[in-house]
Order: structure tokens, then C-alpha cells, then sequence
């Protein structure tokens, strides 16, 4: 039996997706001439601007392309569902986002999308578009501390986009944003759990199989087995979990300041991301970490899959500034 | 001895393409076990846009480079994911070790699949033994050459490449991924073929049969 | 086996729900003094403001209290889950959103909330605040058309509130208040499907019956019957579905005005909503009406059901201009 | 000849949640088919909030006016829904019928009864027919009345009243709801029982067990 979806023809719902997306949010976002998969917000890119262009696979949703627009990202580069974009989008993405002052590329630390963007940043170098690629590593389940750099990019991508798309509105140089895009990764940290798959919309067929009473801790955001799968706990015990290892990782000090992210996967409703928020809220207190501003719900989706991550963002001055300037895109304001 | 003009490459594509479309979902459930579901979706979309471009072509105007280099082109561009640059890649060098040649001949198509594997190297900077379509594709393009070498047919030799990549494939279940999607499972990855050397099988399998 | 969720102790679910609201959003909301209940927007209610009191069950998560904030409610009384809240906590809303113009009770008719907010207006009179109560209707598939004030309120919500909130914001009058939500009310038209169901968190044991490919239009956002069950059809055909009715009763004229809003019930993710909001748009533009404003996402959900709701405002100039008027809630902004 | 004070009262209360506990899930089950599957839960957590206030009372200093308006305001403030006001109602209309008493007789208890179909009728302005609690209430209370002015003992009087709000529930299968959320449903109600004639019969029950 397939699973439920209100589809059309699977192979076609990218297209059809990002049909609706232009057709709610003109006033947003746009295609780039001739590249139905690359969408450039309508306010942003400009001359001597440092270029913002993100991207990876569909299914994500507003992940990427809810996070285009004036202050945040230029453009994104679309994938079919949990797969990476090929350069041909990227590159047009590359090309709209270019103001004569650098592009930087920032998307999730996964092997497909690696090779796809570093083949777009070489031909973009063709065309003298100067590229710089960051990659956002976040997930502190899918490597040891020691391999920070081989672990993939989550929720967290949120945090770190918003600070870098900060940084290109404020027109800093195509180092300073580089070095923000740096630093935004090397402060944020994501953990998630998972408890009950996605179906793709091609095969409508569960992606993983799980116990109707276990949880996966560290499952990745396509499905990808995570550190551990257990018998599912409370809210209170699964968010311990998470923050234990985070906290641990960030170590922050007394009266430091955090960003806080509790996300759904997909099928996870606010009651109880917001449960959760709670006790991370009562964990931060607990160790006098202050709270400079909260976020919950939908960000970083897998589908329709059933769990939640919590992200924290470990602040200094310049990343609060960051995250505080405004930005006006089709799936999310701040500031 | 076996010759082969453009029209005999699309042929080896379609063959390709209708073997993969046969094996998408036993691909799919490889890649649910170690990675994301989707290698049967991808490969097959891949490969559907190949055949989809080559029937495109005027087969008289075009020669065997120009035609690997669209099945690349239109590869890739269907694709991305992590096989789109890894068998776009393959096709590019594929279309290089044969350029200036109308008909490929046994030592042709032995060079285009060396050139393929090596292409996957490149692009992937797999090793062997890191749990990818490499360990499928490497030995696979190793033994074929040697066959080849030693004065073996075509078919022997692609025959012998078959055997290797499929040698290969079973072994990545001993395997700990150090590459792609299934690289932070570590020790959970054991057990399981790697999907990718999985359909790297099939890929050679349908290119031994449409030249059988 | 119990539904899996993130929760603690069930009964408590919705009390660790709004401390993790109020953890999250301290700068948008508070509680009224001694009513943990009531939640208030800290930017709203002012002297000469008519009030705007929204409320009802918990589970439908934005709605009712992230529409609480200045520009929309001034403050939402929460119940149990899928259960209006008792009079008291409505009393305390009514008594902190009183800027002395009297009070607006708008809420979705149902009869629990009906006797509810009835018997706390009763109390507010004998405080001397002035109470007037509009019901929202918009479910069309609730009721027929003859019956319209029988209709249940459901997603529609959002814009009527959104509405209201804009009057009350721009100091009309208690009478122009009250007349503008009777006609937003009026020109506002939702119908929904649904998918699988969802689970209270008490009971954690799914709140309906319904076959692995079956879908039920018209079904209620607590899992009431809808108006028929059938077999699972494609995004548009069910799209269709749903605006032929729409559409038949709202009959709009070429070049009319519409704002869109296609909500999910809980678990069905944005990649569908978006495919279903293609839909509306070709269906809009082939009968020649324009789409003035365009929400895609969680606005009014069911805890984790699966689904789907289309809703159709139709607009006048008094409306549109509601509808643009600036609102800042915790968990939507607009203008 | 029964008489009860407070303590007895309380016990009727303590007796009521007991048995609303143990039918919990079949009130939801009930309201599950018709309605938002809830209705157990409210019924519980109603007459659990009663059992709670009415522990902290100091029994010897609560007549039964004072102790109804208690169960009153305690079971709305932890309800709300449609049973809340409804039964909130029920126990005020109680109380009020009670007045200036310490004691309550038979002749109270029957009148306590009526009064509480009576407030549940004036705040829901459901008649008879219309697949709600009143189906069961109002047949009950009729049946207790018409039984004491006949001269039966309280306990026949409530078996006649148990026996007609039996009926009175059985008899909503065949009704199509007019009132109350599944009011919407038509003639798909047709068939079901209303949970809130079902949680009459276990409530009306279980104030006949506490006076036996
Ligand atoms: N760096 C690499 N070199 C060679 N092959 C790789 C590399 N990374 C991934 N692969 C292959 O790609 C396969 C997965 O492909 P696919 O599922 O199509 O892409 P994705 O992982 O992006 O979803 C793996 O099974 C592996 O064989
Ligand atoms: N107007 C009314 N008059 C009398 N009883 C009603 C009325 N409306 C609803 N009910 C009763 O309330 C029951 C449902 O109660 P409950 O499930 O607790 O509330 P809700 O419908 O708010 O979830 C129905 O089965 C019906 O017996
Ligand atoms: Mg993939
Ligand atoms: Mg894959
Ligand atoms: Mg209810
Ligand atoms: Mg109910």
C-alpha cells in the first residue's frame, strides 16, 4: 500500500511545488531567466554586495527556498526531493546573486551536493565570478568532535544562513562575510530524533523502518541512521539528551547568550516542540545561559517525518547584531 | 571482434537505462538502509534522461564523444544528487578516451570503461575499500583491461569485469562507508551492500548485453 | 500500542505547552494575573481600543494564541485539548483586552464554546464590560448554505481575526468592529480534507478510524465526520473538489479580489500545500479573479492529522485593507 | 427513608468519578465515532477536579447548597467543553433546589435530580430528540418524579430512573444529532449512541450505587 499524499504525478511535484511557491510569493521571489530551479529573491541581490546563494534538495521545506528574500539569502539552487541541485541552477543562482563582490555558496556538508556546487563554483570562475564555499556542519550527532568538518548541516542551517545573509545586506567585504559564514557554522549546534519516517513522493514508501515505541536519537534529516535508536522517551528525557551533548560541545560560561531553534522534522505540531522548549528554557536557566530570542517550528523539514531537533546558536556580539537585522522573505521575517 | 558506431552506443545506453528501471526499487531499499532512499530514483532518472536525449540526436551527425557528452550533459542535469556528477563525470572522460573515433572497437569500449572508473575516482576522491560504487567500478575497469591484455574477446573480458564488479559489490557488506551519505553510520553501515556499487553491477551487466 | 509523541505527563500537556510559549515569546505575550490560562499580548489592548478575545481549544496550534499581538487579538483563552476553555480564564481575557469600547468574543461555533463564552459575557456584563459575540462559520462543508450560521469556524479563523484585529487596531468603532467581523465572517469560505488522524494527548490512541487509502472531505478540525469518505485522489482533482464548492457559494465576478489560504492540518508538509495552492491559482486565473494576498502553512491544525484545508477570503477595499493593516503576533507577522 | 448530609453527598461525588474513571474509555471510543473522541476525558477530568475540591472542604461546615456550587465551579474550571457548562449548570440547579438544608431526604434527592435535567436542558436548550444527555436526563428524571409520587421507596424510584435513562441512551442510536458538535453529521450519526446520554447513565448509576 503506498503512503498518503496529496500529489499529482510524483516525478512532477518539485516542479509543481515550486509552481505554487511563485504563484503565493511574486512579490518574493522569481526564477532566473531560463533556470525554472533556481529562485532569486525579487529584493536583495545588488551591486557590490557579497552574493548569498544556498541550496541542496527538495523536501526540506521552507528549507531552502523559504529563506530567499531581502537580508537573507540572494537565491537558492532547488534539488529533486533529498537531492543535491546539479550545477547548472547553481551556477544561474551564482550569476543572479552576483554583484561584482563575491558569491558565497552555503548549503548542508553532504557528499552529492559538495561535488555538485564545487562543479558550479569552477564554471562560475569561468565567468569570473569569484566563489567561496562554506559548508554548515551543525549536526553534532553525525561525527566525533575531533571530525567536525565531516558532519552534515540540519537545522542549524537556519542560524548560520540568517547571520551571513545579515552580514551581505550590510554590504561587509567578501572576507568579513566569509569569516562570519565561519564563525556562524563554528557556533551552532543541532541534535534531532527521529520517530517515524518520510515517504518520497516517487515511491510513497516509508524510508526507514522503526519499532511502533522507539525513537532514533541522531537520525539526519534524509532519513540517514543517527547514533542510536532506543525506546522513546519523554519530552523532558529526549530533550536532556540532546542538550547534554550540545551543551557539552558549546561549554558556555555563565550569563553567556544563546539563539535557540526547536524544529519539527515534519509531523511533530507545536504543542510539542514547545514542550520541549520548556525544559531547554529550564536547562538554560539552570546554568544562567540567557536566551536572546527563540524559534519554533517548521524550519528544517524531512517530509512528513515525525520528530524534532533543537539548535542552539552560542552568540557574541556580532552574531546577536546578525541575527537581529531584519530580513523579509516569502517564509520568514525577523527584525 | 565487436565494432560499435553512436547507434550502437544509444543502444548500450537504453539497455542500461531499461535495467535500471527494473532494479529502481531494490536500489531504493538498499540506499533506505544505509542512506536516504533515493539511489533507485536517482539512477533511474538518470539514465531516463540519457535515453531521452540520445533520442533526440541525429545518430548520423553525431559521434561517439558528442554523444557521451550528452548522455553526460543530460545525466547530470536530471540528476544532481551524488550520482549526477560521479556518472556525468564518467561519460565526460568515457567521451575523451574515444575523441576523433566514429567506431569503437574492442579496445575502445575496454578504454571507455577504464576512463569511466577513473572518473569516478576523480570526481569522488574514492578509495577502494571506502564503501562506494569504486569498489564496484575500480576492479571492475582493473580486471577487464587485464583480460583484455592477456588476449581475451570483449566479451570475455566484460564478462570477467562483470564477475569483478560483482566481487566487489558483495564485499562493500564487509565495509565501513567513508564516503557519501552513509559515512557517519561507521560501524552501523557494516552488513549492508552499498548501493552504488550495486548499480554499478547492473550498469555493467546491460552493458555486457548489449554487446553480447 | 499508545501514538508516539514528545510529550510528559499527558493531563499536562497544554499547561507545559504554554510555559514553553511564554519561555519562547516574552516580548509578544503574558499571562493575565492569575489566569495561566488567559494569554495576553503585552502590545495590544489600550484605552478607547475595542477588544478582541479569540479562543478555544488547544491543538489547533498557531491558532488561537499565536494570532494573539498587536494588530490582531489582544488576548486568547485556552481549553483542553480539542475543549473550550471554562468562563473563567474567557473572563480574564475579556477584563485585560477592556480598553473600555467594549469586547469582541470571536471564536469558531461550537457548542461547548458557544455555552462557554455565553455564560463568562454574562459575568463581564455584571463587571460592566460590554460584550458582543461573532461567531466564525467558514466550514462549508459543515452545513448547507441556508443554514449558515449552524456551520462550524475553522481556518477562516485566521483571516477573519486578522481582520477584526486590523479594525480594533485602527480604533473603529465597537459597532464598526463588530460589523466588519460579521462581514469577514460572511465572505469567508474554507473546506477541508483529511488524510489520517491525529492522537489526544491523553488517550494517545488515534481519534478516528480511516482506511490506508481512503481520505474523508469536509472532515472537522477535531476529527467530526465530514460530508463523504472515498477513495484518496490526486492534488487536483481534491483541490477542485474543494473550490467547486467554494467557489459556487462565494461566486465571485472577473476581477474580483481574493486572498488564499491553503493550511495544513498538522502533518501534511509544505511540498503538498504548495502543489494544492498551483491548483488554486490556475483555477482563479481561468476565471479571471485575482489573488491578492496568498498563506501557505500551519495556521489551524489538528495536533498531527494529515491534511488539508483550502480557504477563500473574498475581498472588498475594506477588507484588503485589513487585511494589509501591520499585525506583530509570536507566531505570524504581516504589513 | 435515606437521608444524607454533606459526607453522604460527598461520597455520591467521590462514587461518581469512580465509575466515570472506569468508563473513560468508552466515552471516548463513544464520542470518537461522532464526535472529537474527548468526551471521557472531560467527564474524568471534570469529576476528578469535584473529588479534589470537595477534599478540601471541612465537611461539618459545608451544607449541601454550598457543596454543590462547589462541584459546580470546580468541574467547569477544569472542563469547559460542552459537559462543563452543562454540568456546571446541573449541580448550581442542584444547589439552588437544596437550599437552607443539612440533610437531604428523599423527596430532595428526587428534586436535586430534576434540577439537574432542568439546568442541563436550560443551558444546552436541547429538547427531547435531539441525540444529547438530555435524552437520558430528562426520561430519568421524569421516571424518578412520576415514581415518588407514587409512593415508591428512593431506591425504586432511582431504578425507574436508571432503567428510563437506559432506554433514553439506547434510544439515541436511531436519532440524528441537532445539537453539539455532531450536529453537522447528519444521517451519518444514525446508528451511534451519544456519549453524553452514555456518561448520564454511569453517572445516574453510580448516584443509585452510593445510596443502596
Ligand atoms: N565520494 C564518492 N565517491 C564515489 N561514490 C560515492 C561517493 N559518495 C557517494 N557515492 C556513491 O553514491 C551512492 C549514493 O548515491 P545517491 O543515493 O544517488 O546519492 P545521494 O547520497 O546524494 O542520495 C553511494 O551508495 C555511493 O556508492
Ligand atoms: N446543547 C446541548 N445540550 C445538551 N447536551 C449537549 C449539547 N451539546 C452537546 N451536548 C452533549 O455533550 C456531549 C459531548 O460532550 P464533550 O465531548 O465533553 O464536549 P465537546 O463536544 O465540546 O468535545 C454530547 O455527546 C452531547 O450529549
Ligand atoms: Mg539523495
Ligand atoms: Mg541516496
Ligand atoms: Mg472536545
Ligand atoms: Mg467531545
Amino acid at each position: 500500500m503506498q503512503t498518503k499524499k496529496i500529489i499529482n504525478d510524483g516525478n512532477r511535484s518539485v516542479d509543481e511545488m515550486l509552481e505554487g511557491i511563485l504563484a503565493a510569493h511574486p512579490r518574493h521571489l522569481r526564477r532566473a531567466d531560463g533556470s525554472p530551479r533556481s529562485i532569486v529573491a525579487r529584493d536583495g541581490p545588488r551591486p557590490g554586495k557579497v552574493g548569498l546563494v544556498i541550496g541542496g534538495g527538495s523536501g526540506h521545506e521552507p528549507t531552502f527556498l523559504g529563506f530567499v528574500g531581502k537580508g537573507l539569502a540572494d537565491a537558492a539552487a532547488i534539488g529533486n526531493v533529498f537531492a543535491s541541485p546539479p550545477p547548472d541552477p547553481i551556477l544561474e543562482c551564482a550569476k543572479a546573486a552576483s554583484g561584482g563582490a563575491g558569491v558565497l555558496f552555503m548549503y548542508g556538508n553532504y557528499a552529492g551536493d559538495v561535488m555538485n556546487f564545487d562543479m558550479a563554483a569552477e564554471i562560475a570562475a569561468m565567468d569570473n565570478i569569484e566563489v567561496r564555499t562554506v559548508l554548515t556542519t551543525d549536526d553534532v550527532a553525525s561525527a566525533p568532535r575531533d571530525q567536525r568538518q565531516k558532519r552534515r548541516g540540519v537545522a542549524g542551517n537556519f542560524f548560520i544562513f540568517k547571520a551571513v545573509g545579515a552580514a551581505c545586506d550590510r554590504m561587509l567585504t567578501f572576507d568579513e562575510c566569509e569569516r562570519i559564514a565561519r564563525k556562524a557554522n563554528d557556533q551552532t549546534f543541532t541534535m534531532g530524533v527521529a520517530l517515524s519516517p518520510c515517504s518520497l513522493p516517487q515511491t510513497r514508501r516509508p524510508n526507514f523502518e522503526i519499532g511502533p515505541d522507539e525513537m532514533e536519537i541522531g537520525m539526519g534529516i534524509h532519513g540517514e541512521p543517527g547514533i542510536a535508536r532506543g525506546k522513546l522517551k519523554t519530552a523532558d528525557e529526549i530533550t536532556d539528551e540532546m542538550l547534554d551533548k550540545i551543551l557539552d560541545e558549546m561549554a558556555p560560561t555563565r550569563s553567556d547568550k544563546v539563539a535557540v531553534l526547536v524544529n519539527s522534522l515534519g509531523s511533530t505540531p507545536l504543542m510539542e516542540l514547545y514542550i520541549m522548549n520548556r525544559r531547554v528554557k529550564q536547562r538554560l536557566d539552570d546554568i544562567g545561559v540567557s536566551v536572546h530570542a527563540t524559534w519554533v517550528g517548521n524550519y528544517c523539514t524531512s517530509l512528513e517525518m515525525a520528530g524534532a531537533s533543537v539548535t542552539l546558536m552560542h552568540l557574541d556580539g556580532e552574531l546577536q547584531e546578525m541575527l537581529d537585522h531584519p530580513c523579509d522573505c516569502a517564509m520568514f521575517r525577523a527584525g | 571482434m565487436t565494432s560499435i558506431d553512436s547507434a550502437g552506443l544509444k543502444r548500450m545506453f537504453d539497455e542500461i537505462a531499461a535495467a535500471i528501471d527494473a532494479d529502481k526499487d531494490r536500489l531504493c531499499q538498499l540506499d533506505g538502509v544505509i542512506g536516504d532512499a533515493d539511489h533507485g530514483i536517482a539512477m533511474a532518472l538518470g539514465f531516463g534522461a540519457v535515453r531521452e536525449a540520445l533520442a533526440q540526436l541525429d545518430l548520423a551527425a553525431t559521434g561517439p564523444t558528442a554523444l557521451l557528452n550528452t548522455a553526460a550533459k543530460s545525466f547530470l542535469n536530471a540528476v544532481g544528487a551524488s550520482s549526477g556528477p560521479l556518472y556525468a563525470t564518467a561519460f565526460m572522460r568515457a567521451a575523451a578516451a574515444v575523441k576523433g573515433k566514429a567506431i569503437l572497437e574492442d579496445a575502445d569500449i575496454i578504454a571507455m570503461l577504464r576512463a569511466m572508473a577513473q572518473g569516478i575516482q576523480d570526481r569522488g576522491k574514492a578509495e577502494l575499500g571506502e564503501k562506494t560504487m569504486v569498489d564496484a567500478w575500480l576492479p571492475a575497469a582493473q580486471a577487464a583491461g587485464a583480460a583484455q591484455e592477456a588476449g581475451k574477446t570483449l566479451l570475455e573480458s566484460l564478462e570477467t569485469a562483470l564477475a569483478a564488479a560483482e566481487r566487489g559489490a558483495e564485499a562493500t557488506k564487509n565495509m565501513i562507508a567513508f564516503k557519501g551519505r552513509s559515512s557517519r553510520l561507521g560501524e552501523r553501515s557494516l552488513g549492508h551492500m552499498d548501493p552504488g556499487a550495486a548499480s554499478a553491477v547492473t550498469i555493467i551487466k546491460a552493458i555486457r548485453d548489449s554487446l553480447a
